[in-house]
């Protein structure tokens, strides 16, 4: 359960069993498709999911660039991003180990609209912890977790965002662990959830490596995408690892400066791979963002997605051995790409996915001949976000928004 | 050898829990003296973390209102420095900031500071046995003890791991999930207690505790200790929410740490016939 | 041009030279597959659009209702919904034409913003008209659309609403018919418009046939699909036109009532096909819903996709010659549906969507073992309108929403 | 044969459009009739449609008016019995209203009521001439004229099978695009008229026309007549809007007809010349 020394299992004692019931589960149903547990997830990823998602060729974006850009497109992913991936699998899963009820977290909702889809498919109760703030921030994913059946409890504790709900969860795990799984949403938490929700989204970079068999007759030279916890980056970069000769890149939030206010505990970034240091979070030894003494920092990103002071143990291990290159994008350069992409090539993208397009943007030059970008969620999520933070600043190609009778929202 | 283990020594240990810092400095050292004149018998003090994934609702918010007044690992020893407090205090907190602490990769400044202060013990609510190693040696290092939580789906191997490593006395989760005042007793208690019969380390009860009755049924069903948190803490949120006079909500602390006290000597009582019929 | 009685081409003698030049571009790129044209369009669907969609065995419907319910997931395209299908094909038609500049129409934003998103991957200039009053109560998909670089020009005239936009738009392309495509949201208009929609559309059956011959090994014994111009509905009914086993239903929005109001010139519902009566409207002959007059009434739907007032002919034909079953359902049924599939299947279905389950809700038993739903969009646009809608309704199956801070907006 | 015709005999025509019933009945009446007093030809009534499809907005702005004050077909017919003119008039309208007439199917008796209401002939902007049988056939029956629009882009073989089957005037659109006042004259309508040479039926052009020297160089371009909308209708929405007298808005009606009538003078008075020369 270990990526270097990264990783581990630190929780309370009460949730250690369950953590060995799930540890012993992934290797039966997972790993070893007991049961046929792995056919049943990929057939209903087909069916339900709508997998293969194609990988397309950026026409507009090659030109731009002078380069070959493939667009590997999870956000046509029902529920628009690549978390069903790991949610159905998780959520299955559960199904399989005789779980009665599924428990997850949620930042700004797209993995607790995920759980709740995949509950609702597969008949599973679920209840989703979500800070408070999160909640009024994100109205429309609170709507369609709770129109897919899903309970959504408010978090009130601290700033009321992913952190505190991620907590959370895992206290009502503590409390009903023996009936109960909990979906985590990334690459994080203890073993053996890193890399069973790796397992889950590696899909993305196995059916990648496929298509550039079949539609391009190369492999890509790098392999991008945007890393907040890191699910969709290490889906996009699991087939990859083992050959050396594509880059990849896990390109995280930048945020408004990569300094810290050590004072008040906050980090105007997310960036925990780039400048994130050793400790123990959420279950895990990983690369996070922390004061001195060691307390967690508030993160921040434009892209609420990003917004979070860890990030999967596995990437921190495989940046620490040079495999992965962490780089990171500023807010401005993230929405700047938002619009550009959208303009371009008729995808609006997620604010976390443009993170990626803004790397490709700023040093294309050094990434050879044929780039993957992960497009791990579409932006309509975003589309207030985006405007409200697109009008605080000076973004040159974002379009005038004045249509609209009155005033903006 | 650190002092718990005599503080078990003379019938059941009342071990109360404060977070350190709460509401503020001044005030909480007065707190958790209280506790010692109520009859603690180790007192167990609340180093804050930023994210306590163990707790419920009313230690978070001390634990917050201990952070927004400025408690750091620093602060804390020297908070430990000066209590004016003679019973075993073990230090409560998460792995992240033992491992931080210091120039040295580990836990082991961290360890040597708590002694050179005079702390006796830890309990670290987010590492099993498995993770313990270097935290272990670096006590054994220092002559400090090193609690484990038992839940009570800890059982087989796992408890016998745990079993293995713990020292001073072995903290008995009563019930699942995180801690709070609960008014019942759990069955799952008694379950706990009868599986740890094998091992001599003292049994000290926790989660949920909140009155001398608690107190009493736990000890009856064989707990050699009561640990008491969310109860305590409670008053002092409730007092320094009303305003009160902090000399006021010191000498509520006293009454309930002398209630549990009574409480757990009822329960003790109630136990010797027991003993005496083998 | 004609399907029956309808169709014709009765437009401005200003656009005819346009719609000869359409008509021969038609039979050259779409039906005779000139320079590749189909092969491209169809290369664009799949890498772009995420075609092939899915057909998903609906476990729980399916054992609602005692018979096989399959999905034909639509909602999984690009952009949310089928309307791309024909977005794609036209922008593209419109490339090959040598036109320089795309318009269209939008009512509720749906085919605005395939528009959009085809104009944007394809590199033409766009503008799309909109009622003032759908602009300022569709505002995200108005978002989409000037994300994608497209101009959306409001239509003040009437009431602002889709029929409004439609006459605009007609104007801008006679204005302008030298080097403007019209890109026609629906199989309405004059010839060619509702065979070559109908066409770009048809690959939801063809697609389906294949499916069901591959995963199922049988046909259905029905189709669903909900109608409002008709686009989806045709598009999911061509390929089992000729196989007269499979029942086709057709579901119109029964809105609030199938009275109308001839004092008012309004129609509270939405069902051309089932109440409409010949006439003549935006370019061809077909069921309007009309008063003695033949002035057009304003229609209604809870469903802004479904409320016009007119539909396509060769829909129209079909009734009549009783290939195609026109039915309908109310504004609450369609409402209870939204709920339902939401909750029982983990897919929020769009508004239009609901009303062909709210059919399949009521006349399951008469629909045989086999039946097939056109999943034509997916529910994100329309979740402020349905929490609202509901809010107003006694829903039972309808989830709390009591969990925001504070009213709802 | 319809009175169109002779119309046309005698200089260039000037054929004025309101809507009838624009901003109401009565008013209306009267402002149909300052058209004849201005020197009207023929007279474009416009029966209005929900969807007018053509129209720029200054005519949509009049459909609305006009149907807001409660025309119909019906009521239609009974305003031109009302109208006190003696010139031909003409009913421009879309096609779903004459088809939905009466209890037949088809347009017959819609034309046999406009006969029998003295009016002499159509315009139907959105029916082209492959869809016109049945109402050609009407017409005949009925004697009127059907006029049917050339535009610019209107050649070729499209162009011999719309004036094979039009009577009374081609309706020669100046321009592209919708109804309106234009600043103005497009080179496209002199590119028609040089098109439409070949054929003797009249000639009127509009879309666009706004002033008398409008009409004087549309005239001398070689028009036999010009068709004015919007400026006339812009007149009525303009004192309607001030809550004008309707007498004065009737008289400000007159005088701009008398301006385009003089200006079509004067064009037509440039063109004899040359007509002398050949």
């Amino acid at each position: 359960g270990k990526f270097g020394e990264y990783g581990g299992q630190y929780v309370p004692e009460a949730l250690m069993p369950a953590i060995e019931e799930l540890t012993d589960a992934y290797q039966r149903y997972v790993l070893d498709n007991e049961d046929g547990f792995m056919d049943e997830f990929r057939q209903r990823l087909r069916d339900f999911g709508g997998r293969p998602i194609p990988l397309q060729r950026a026409d507009r974006l090659s030109e731009r660039y002078d380069r070959e850009v493939y667009l590997k497109r999870e956000d046509l992913l029902h529920g628009g991003a690549h978390k069903l991936n790991n949610a159905l699998g998780q959520v299955l899963l559960a199904k399989y180990m005789g779980k009665e009820r599924i428990v997850a977290e949620t930042g700004a909702g797209q993995h607790g609209t995920a759980t709740a889809m995949a509950a609702a498919h597969l008949d599973v109760p679920c209840e989703i912890y979500m800070g408070e703030r999160d909640i009024n921030r994100q109205r429309p994913n609170v709507f369609r977790m709770r129109l897919n059946g899903s309970e959504v409890n408010p978090v009130t504790t601290g700033r009321g965002t992913l952190k505190e709900a991620i907590s959370e969860t895992m206290r009502d795990w503590a409390t009903n662990v023996e009936d109960t799984h909990y979906v985590i949403g990334s690459i994080v938490g203890p073993h053996p959830f890193p890399a069973m929700v790796r397992d889950f989204h590696s899909v993305i970079s196995k059916e990648a490596k496929r298509q550039f068999d079949e539609q391009v007759g190369t492999q890509p030279d790098a392999v991008l995408a945007c890393a907040g916890g890191g699910s969709n980056t290490m889906g996009a970069f699991a087939a990859f690892v083992p050959d050396e000769s594509v880059g990849l890149y896990a390109v995280e939030a930048g945020g408004s400066s990569l300094t810290v206010d050590e004072e008040a505990g906050v980090a105007p970034n997310s960036a925990s791979l780039s400048t994130g240091t050793e400790g123990v979070l959420h279950g895990a030894r990983t690369k996070v963002l922390q004061d001195r003494d060691g307390q967690i920092m508030e993160s921040h990103s434009v892209s609420s997605g990003l917004d979070y002071a860890g990030v999967g143990p596995e990437l921190a291990h495989l940046v620490d051995t040079g495999r992965v290159h962490a780089v990171n994008v500023d807010d401005d350069a993230a929405l700047t790409e938002f619009h550009r992409l959208s303009q371009l090539e008729g995808i609006i993208p997620a604010l976390e996915t443009a993170h990626a397009f803004a790397f490709l943007e700023r040093d294309h030059e050094s990434l050879g001949e044929t780039v993957m970008v992960n497009v791990s969620g579409r932006g309509d999520k975003d589309l207030e976000a985006a405007i409200e933070e697109t009008a605080k600043r000076d973004i040159d190609i974002a379009p005038d928004m004045s249509v609209f009778q009155g005033a903006m929202r | 050898m650190s002092r718990i283990p005599e503080a078990f020594a003379d019938g059941p240990a009342f071990v109360p829990y404060l977070a350190a810092g709460d509401p503020n400095y001044e005030d909480s050292l007065r707190y958790v003296e209280a506790l010692e004149a109520g009859g603690a018998d180790v007192i167990e003090l609340g180093l804050p973390f930023s994210e306590p994934i163990a707790e419920g609702p009313t230690i978070q918010s001390a634990v917050v209102r201990s952070l927004e007044g400025g408690m750091t690992p620093r602060r804390f020893f020297e908070f430990v420095e000066d209590l004016d407090v003679s019973v075993p205090l073990v230090c409560m907190t998460y792995y992240n900031l033992i491992y931080q602490f210091g120039e040295e990769e580990g836990p082991r400044p961290f360890v040597e500071k708590a002694a050179e202060v005079g702390l006796d013990g830890f309990v670290v609510p987010d590492l099993p046995a498995e993770e313990a190693d270097p935290l272990r040696d670096a006590c054994d290092e220092f002559d400090l003890d090193l609690i484990f939580i038992v839940a009570p789906t800890t059982k087989g191997e796992r408890l016998q791991r745990i079993m293995s490593q713990v020292s001073g006395y072995v903290y008995v989760q009563a019930r699942l999930g995180v801690t709070g005042a609960q008014a019942d007793v759990s069955d799952q208690t008694t379950d706990s207690l009868s599986r740890l019969s094998a091992w001599d380390v003292p049994k000290a009860v926790g989660f949920g505790i909140s009155s001398g009755d608690h107190a009493e049924r736990i000890v009856a069903g064989g707990a050699d200790g009561i640990i008491v948190g969310s109860a305590l803490v409670d008053i002092v949120a409730q007092g320094h929410e009303a305003g009160d006079d902090p000399a006021e909500i010191a000498r509520r602390l006293t009454d309930l740490s002398e209630e549990l006290v009574a409480g757990a000597g009822r329960g003790f009582a109630q136990r010797v016939p027991k003993a005496e019929r083998t």
